[in-house]
């Protein structure tokens, strides 16, 4: 019980870290399963959180926030389309300027915007999402296990992580129950095959990663949201991390959703290993850091089931 | 296939792309209040106007010189290594290791052992993401971002741990013996008689950079192992035929590219800081893409492109102290331009050539 | 019944002489420096087959392509029955009633059967329903024409012959009334290649049109009604198949009489040099390609191996020329081959007296984006003669060793600067045969010796083979064009599904033997050598 | 005009280097004058930057950061004219003031206060990158805990081990998270940026919170206990003032000269009872008087308390 007492907690933190990763990495699922390699993804999380930190300042509202960070994600993506659809540029060196131009451009506008260095102001709490208590959450509260569980990790979130795990069983609808699914999948695999089918690949690509800067850009406002304000490179490699986890779940949602769940537990944990011995010998927190990646290069390694990309990635059509 | 003569493929392509680069970045500028002619005019006087201006660009360019090297390597084996930045932070180990482990009596000889070391560490840390790409078919740009992120790790836990000096605050290594001190420009060009800035940090590592650039040059265009490289990366199918190994010449290919990274600490590490500071590397790697897609992948073209840089980094600088710009200035210009001769390269070459197939199909008619 | 309307539509059209299915007028296409297509007119009516022949880069792809809206024709018109049509993409082809099935099929290799056909056909935004009735249809189709697939396996899970019949369901999926063929059996065994025909027959009787690319005039006379030729872009004749012959098309499609002989003196074959026992080789996917053959070569003797492309001819060339895995036993000179070892590879091959003109001049004989001198040292970069020392290479060598081959091959333009790409398939070919040609090597293995190669330039091509045999060189040599292996090899091997056939003497057999063979039947001897 | 180097966490980090910012801003509004300044991108600018300043007759040159030390060994020789002023390390030259803080007795204090604040005797910590001179903010805070309270529990957490830690206000928010699910009720965060994050957080879980180097109470008014003020901005501040003047050698800041000390405003007026203050004031003089000495961790890497 003593254990179950802080296992729901970090349960409920790692609910929140995984949400930007969710986010993320979901973005780049429709992205890639296009054919359409995004390692833009941090780019775009940073300009959406910076967008939104700053409108919704300005503004006083997160839902205008929430439009700017997400039109200036889709505006990254397009970009990220204009060259590597539009004019068959190689995609992984778009994706990099891609972040490196949020990374940048961040800042300029930044300090020009508010003189904080790049910084934005804090935000009211007016101007941020708030944790929406489900209903009966408190009612239940104290029936056990079961009460915890629903009362205070699935309930007591900001829209944005709900979002954020509806988006995987529509997005796994999307995919494999619908028109729009099987072409964008088959663009991922064989752009030749739709093309001869009559479908437009280059059509079907741009909404691929329109989609992709609008869950992205999602990511960048929930970070903004929960920090109240826009930091400089506050994404801090979450993109990478959802690249990753996009990997370790060999492109599928609900994989993706397990994946960013279980590297959100590592972060959530993380703090309660710190610096504890563990199993006999110390663990250094950077170890702990540094688990995500290893994880993934052990994944790609093949040694724990081979990770097979969209065969058309990366392929200009 | 040819579409249009050599120099405007090597000279004009990048030249357009450079030029709107600038004109881009110009447009930013003046968003936020400068006057981008004042503001180039401020970049170059603090980059070229002075000895020692030209002392700093040569020292950031001699970084991107050999991250540059490295990333242009692989992309002759069609290899995207994109690991540069971990590979240099590596190297940095291997140089510091060494360089502490011996009180060195004098550089002539610490440097050979710190191009060793460097180079030795910055291909081991490639040797994992080449295994991966050669043996299993790991995507290498992903592997190598997530050795970028460990190599973090790694030099993190040692420079804050058993790395760090004992009572200091900073996450850095002791200070090199002094017998490590390498010649700088000052150093090496005063018994010639010229008078170069002594508080540049451009030392003798730049020299080292041009050997790797010539040493680049013959390995890719008078040697085997260069020819199986650029075979490699124009059709594996045509290298198994040729009875190339893919796989090995991947993994050599990458080791060299890892090496020249890790290179760059006998600059950055050895030459400036002579003591291992946490991230020292400072996104030099990353530049290196943007330096070897400029370059297109020649040694002269990534000097030039690596001094363009250097340019970009010490003229931004110029540009904070004068006009109180940011440091990311340079980062979007960065930006850009991989952009531009990276992703957008057609949007420029497709029109050019255009114009060459007109002028030629016109020649011909006449 | 879901074919119905259309089989209605034809029997009310049939009667009164109705306009033709397909209606091509003065089209021209070019790429760059080459004229694929030049003023090109045909007519096809309705419910016909309509053969296209044409040697390699002739033009036939291109001007299909036009058609279905992949290329757009720089002049010319389309008039699909009656009405003048512009096809500026697929869609509006597929709009027009035109199914096209390619020389390399359009599928996704880990999609079933089912989502193939579907794809870009779907109903309503909904999958399920599109799956449902698609199923139903297949089934009806799979029926009437013998078109029986499993709509639920994944393409990569089926025969060429099958995918190809997804491809044709594909087609028929969107009710498409002009089928278009582009060398369907080129990749076919030959039952497979005789189920299409009957496929084909049953569309033809069901009113569809139909218009056949290929290179093989038996297929021409077999089914076509009517044939059109085309030679360098340009169409030169369109024939009713019934009033023509097979020599006379082949002489309209390469514009003069076919040699089908090449004069060479009888082979005088030596000591044995290449004894190959008990071969297998497993692929990638653990198909077994090669299924334990075994055969000889001797001194001045020139082995044909003749069969349908895809029957293990690949795989034996990739084994000798080191770069693919085999069991069993190869000997040179008597020497044992490593075959799976650190020796198994292309170098040690080549150090052994092997040379290989690969099937492939694109993929495998050459980097299109070296130039050609560094194209002349490429697999013999190891060389001494190309080495300075241990580390460089000595590139004036290489530069003044091509300059010599390419002026004794006749290789224009003569010139070792420009990039492999930018010669013509021809001259791509005489390039990679003097690199090996030249080492007169104790073994050549050539496949495909004249693949997209033009007419004078075979004859040049098959003179320097017959030389190398004439110097007591052993040559093994893969082709799938009958003639060629006819009139080339002393000996002829015949390789059907991985396993040899049948072995015969050039001048004991005959194409109608050796076609058998091909096929997988195993004549009685007297019938072979009979002819 | 005198001159001022940020370090490389720039000038707005809300913490160390904005203090410095603070300082210089107070200096202008109150003379008049006007200062040239730059912030630094990449290690090797250190001595760059100096001479830069030096030649162009700064003086003095104020630079924040004990990163500066070695570049400015080298660099104050070459400038006998001109007085460098180097906060948070030591630098022994004729024409350099080296100003160091005790860091460890203002957190100690804060941390009294903490553990008098706190209800349910469990306080924590949030450090930025892991690095000793945190952890001797951390050290100290957790042993004015303990003598405040000898069986409070006191919770560190530092946020990462990459520059990155100082840029992370949505982990800094996790991390004060899960310390509060722990009970813990009062985070004292030294972690720049992300520090931002650990108010933030606190604010919205009605917990109290201890601002860092600058006085942070206004951040989150009602919510930030307090802030463990490192005047860094005073010690700018004062150099400025004093100009080509100010004195070089060894200066210690610390409580009796209000080098550091905590902060009290109408922000957290309300929250910080009298009782509280006569505690906290008692610790302070006794520090003073050397009856209580706080172990600083720098000394020999290693903390009593925790
Ligand atoms: N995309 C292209 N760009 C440039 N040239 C092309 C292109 N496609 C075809 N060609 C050239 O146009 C000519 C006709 O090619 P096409 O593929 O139509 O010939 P084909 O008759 O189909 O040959 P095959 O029998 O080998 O299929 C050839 O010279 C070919 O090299
Ligand atoms: N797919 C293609 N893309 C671009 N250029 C092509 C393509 N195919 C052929 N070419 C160019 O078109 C020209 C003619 O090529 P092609 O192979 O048709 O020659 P050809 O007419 O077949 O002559 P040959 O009989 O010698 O093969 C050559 O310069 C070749 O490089
Ligand atoms: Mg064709
Ligand atoms: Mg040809």
């Amino acid at each position: 019980m003593e254990f179950f007492h802080i296992l729901i907690p970090i349960l409920d933190s790692t609910l929140r870290y995984a949400t930007p990763l969710l986010l993320a990495c979901l973005a780049g699922l429709y992205s890639e399963r296009a054919g359409i390699v995004d390692i833009g993804l941090e780019g775009k999380m940073l300009g959406a959180a910076f967008l939104t930190g700053g409108v919704a300042f300005v503004t006083g509202s997160i839902w205008l926030g929430l439009l700017a960070g997400v039109a200036g994600s889709v505006a990254l993506s397009m970009l990220h389309g204009v060259a590597s659809i539009t004019f068959r540029g190689d995609q992984l060196i778009s994706g990099v300027a891609i972040n490196f131009l949020a990374a940048g451009l961040s800042i300029v506008i930044g300090s020009a915007w508010f003189g904080l260095g790049g910084r934005t102001p804090s935000l009211p709490s007016s101007a941020r999402f708030h944790d929406i208590t489900l209903p009966f959450a408190d009612s239940v509260a104290n029936v056990p296990i079961l009460g915890p569980i629903y009362s205070d990790l699935l309930s007591g979130h900001t829209i944005l992580v709900y979002v954020a795990l509806i988006a995987v069983p529509v997005t796994w609808f999307v995919l494999f129950r619908t028109r729009f699914g099987l072409r964008l999948r088959a663009a991922g695999e064989n752009p030749a095959a739709v093309d001869t089918a009559g479908v437009s690949v280059v059509k079907l690509r741009y909404s691929a990663i329109i989609i992709a800067g609008i869950l992205c850009g999602l990511a960048g406002v929930y970070l903004a949201s929960f920090a109240a304000n826009f930091v400089k490179d506050m994404t801090a490699g979450r993109g990478y991390i959802a690249l990753a986890a996009l990997i370790f779940a060999k492109w599928r949602p609900w994989q993706a959703m397990g994946t960013c769940i279980l590297f959100g537990f590592l972060a959530a944990a993380a703090p309660y290993l710190e610096n504890k011995s563990f199993m006999g010998f110390e663990v250094p927190s950077q170890f702990i850091d540094a688990l995500p990646y290893l994880l993934t290069v052990i994944i790609l390694a093949g040694f724990v089931g081979k990770a097979i990309p969209p065969r058309a990635g990366g392929s200009p059509t | 296939m040819n579409k249009m003569p050599r120099w405007a493929d090597v000279a004009l392509i990048p030249f357009i792309n450079l030029l709107i680069a600038f004109v881009i970045s110009g447009i930013v500028l003046a968003a936020i209040g400068t006057n981008p002619f004042d503001a180039l005019a401020t970049m170059i006087e603090g980059s070229f106007g002075s000895s020692r201006g030209v002392g700093y660009t040569l020292y950031y360019a001699t970084n991107f010189i050999f991250t540059g090297l490295a990333m242009a390597i692989a992309s002759h084996a069609r290899m995207f290594n994109i690991g540069g930045e971990g590979q240099a932070a590596i190297g940095g180990l291997g140089v510091a290791v060494i360089l502490l482990a011996v009180p060195w009596p004098h550089w002539t000889l610490a440097l050979p052992a710190a191009i060793v070391f460097g180079g030795l560490f910055g291909a081991a840390w490639a040797f994992i993401p080449a295994y991966l790409q050669a043996k299993r078919g790991s995507h290498i740009v992903i592997t190598t971002i997530m050795f970028n992120f460990m190599a973090a790790a790694l030099t993190g836990y040692l420079l804050t741990g058993p790395m760090k000096v004992k009572g200091k605050m900073a996450a850095e290594t002791a200070a090199f013996p002094p017998g490590t001190h390498l010649p700088t420009f000052h150093e090496m060009l005063a018994p010639f008689g010229i008078e170069f800035s002594k508080h540049a940090p451009a030392n003798i590592s730049f020299l080292v950079a041009l050997l790797c650039c010539l040493f680049f040059w013959v390995l890719m265009w008078h040697t085997r192992l260069g020819y199986q490289i650029r075979a490699l990366g124009h059709s594996e199918t045509a290298s198994k035929y040729a009875g190339i190994s893919p796989a090995k010449i991947m993994i050599i290919t990458m080791l060299i590219s890892g090496a020249f990274a890790g290179l760059m600490a006998v600059n950055n590490v050895m030459g400036e800081a002579e003591r291992m500071i946490h991230n020292a590397v400072e996104g030099a790697g990353f530049i290196g893409i943007a330096v070897a897609l400029m370059g297109r992948n020649h040694p002269i073209g990534v000097i030039l492109a690596a001094i363009l840089f250097g340019f970009l980094w010490q003229g931004g600088a110029e540009l904070q102290f004068v006009y109180g710009i940011p440091r990311e200035m340079v980062t979007v210009i960065q930006a850009i331009v991989i952009l531009l001769t990276g992703a957008l390269d057609y949007m420029v070459r497709g029109p050019v050539e255009r114009i060459f197939l007109m002028r030629a199909n016109s020649k011909k008619r006449a | 019944m879901a074919l119905a309307p259309e089989k209605g539509r034809q029997e009310t059209a049939a009667p009164t002489s109705p306009a033709p299915a397909i209606e091509l007028r003065g089209i021209s296409k070019a790429f760059g420096p080459v004229q694929a297509n030049k003023d090109i007119s045909i007519t096809v009516q309705k419910g016909t087959v309509h053969g296209i022949i044409g040697e390699n880069g002739a033009g036939k792809s291109t001007l299909m392509s036009i058609l279905y809206g992949f290329y757009k024709a720089d002049a010319g018109e389309i008039i699909i029955s009656g009405k003048r049509t512009v096809i500026p993409d697929s869609q509006a082809a597929i709009k027009a009633g035109i199914g096209m099935v390619f020389q390399h099929f359009k599928l996704v290799d880990n999609f079933t059967v089912l989502e193939n056909v579907v794809l870009g056909a779907e109903d309503g935004w909904r999958l399920t329903p599109s799956l449902r009735k698609a199923r139903k249809l297949l089934t009806e189709l799979a029926e009437e024409y013998e078109l029986n697939v499993d709509p639920d396996a994944l393409i990569e899970d089926l025969s060429v012959g099958h995918r190809q019949r997804v491809e044709i369901l594909k087609a028929l999926y969107r009710k498409a009334d002009i089928l278009i063929l582009d060398e369907p059996t080129g990749v076919l065994t030959p039952d497979e290649a005789d189920h299409l025909f009957r496929i084909l027959e049953g569309l033809r009787a069901s009113g569809k049109t139909i218009i056949l690319i290929t290179h093989k005039l038996r297929e021409i006379m077999d089914i076509t009604d009517t044939v059109s030729v085309m030679r360098r872009g340009e169409m030169t004749a369109t024939v009713k198949t019934s009033e023509t012959s097979p020599e006379q098309l082949a002489e309209l499609m390469v514009g003069r009489k076919v040699l089908l002989h090449v004069d060479k003196a009888p082979a005088q074959p030596g000591e044995e040099i290449l004894s190959v026992e008990n071969l297998v080789v497993v692929d990638e996917d653990k198909v077994t390609r090669v299924k334990g053959i075994s055969f000889n070569i001797r001194a001045g003797e020139i082995l044909g191996i003749a069969g349908v492309s895809g029957n293990g001819q690949s795989e034996l060339l990739e084994v000798l020329g080191g770069y693919a895995k085999a069991t069993g036993s190869i000997r040179l000179h008597g020497k044992e081959l490593d075959l799976t070892g650190s020796k198994s590879d292309g170098q040690s091959r080549r150090a052994n007296g092997i040379a290989h003109v690969p099937e492939d001049r694109h993929e495998e004989g050459l980097i299109l984006d070296f130039e050609a001198w560094e194209n002349m040292a490429f697999g013999y970069h190891n060389d001494a003669k190309y080495n300075k020392n241990k580390f460089l290479m000595d590139n004036k060598a290489i530069l003044e060793d091509t300059q010599g081959k390419m002026d004794r091959f006749d290789v224009r333009p003569p010139n070792p600067h420009l990039h492999a790409a930018n010669f013509s398939g021809g001259n791509q070919q005489k390039i990679v045969l003097a690199r090996e040609i030249e080492r007169n090597p104790d073994l050549l293995l050539i496949g495909q010796p004249t693949r997209g190669v033009d007419i004078g330039a075979i004859e040049f091509i098959h003179q320097q083979i017959v030389a190398l045999r004439d110097q007591g060189k052993a040559i093994l040599l893969v082709s799938v064009e009958l003639e060629e292996v006819l009139s080339l090899a002393d000996r002829i091997v015949v390789m059907f599904d991985g396993k040899i056939m049948g072995e015969r003497l050039a001048g004991e057999t005959n194409e109608r033997e050796l076609g058998m063979m091909m096929a997988g039947m195993t004549p009685d001897k007297s019938d072979g050598a009979g002819a | 005009d005198p001159a001022m180097i940020f370090d490389l966490g720039g000038k707005f980090d809300k913490s160390f280097n904005e203090a410095a910012f603070n300082g210089a801003e107070r200096w202008v509004k109150e003379t008049g004058g006007s200062y040239d300044e730059f912030e630094l991108s990449a290690d090797a600018q250190r001595e760059q930057v100096l001479r830069r300043f030096a030649e162009n007759g700064n003086n003095p040159v104020v630079m924040a950061g004990f990163s500066f030390a070695s570049a400015l060994e080298t660099v104050a020789p070459d400038f006998p004219d001109t007085k460098f002023v180097l906060i948070d390390m030591v630098v022994d030259q004729p024409n350099v003031r080296s100003i160091v803080f005790d860091e460890h007795t203002g957190s100690y204090l804060v941390g009294v206060l903490a553990a008098l604040a706190s209800e349910t005797g469990t306080v924590s910590f949030v450090g930025g990158m892991d690095i000793p001179l945190i952890s001797k903010f951390a050290c100290g805070y957790a042993q004015g805990v303990k003598a405040t309270n000898p069986d409070a529990k006191v919770i560190v957490n530092m946020t990462g081990t990459t520059p990155s830690a100082w840029n992370d206000p949505v982990k800094g928010g996790e991390l004060t998270r899960g310390q509060i699910s722990q009970g813990s009720d009062v985070v004292f965060a030294a972690a720049g940026g992300t520090g931002l994050g650990v108010l933030q957080t606190a604010a919205d879980e009605g917990i109290l919170s201890v601002g860092v180097d600058s006085n942070q109470n206004y951040l989150q008014p009602g919510s930030v206990l307090t802030s463990m003020m490192k005047r860094v901005d005073n010690a700018v501040y004062e150099s400025f003032l004093a100009g080509e003047a100010v004195e070089p050698g060894f200066n210690a800041m610390g409580l009796a000269n209000d080098g550091v000390s905590y902060a009290m405003d109408e922000h957290n007026a309300a929250l910080i009872t009298e009782d509280m203050i006569a505690q906290v004031e008692a610790a302070k003089a006794g520090i003073i008087a050397g009856d209580i000495t706080v172990h600083d961790y720098m000394s020999d890497e290693t903390c009593p308390a925790y």
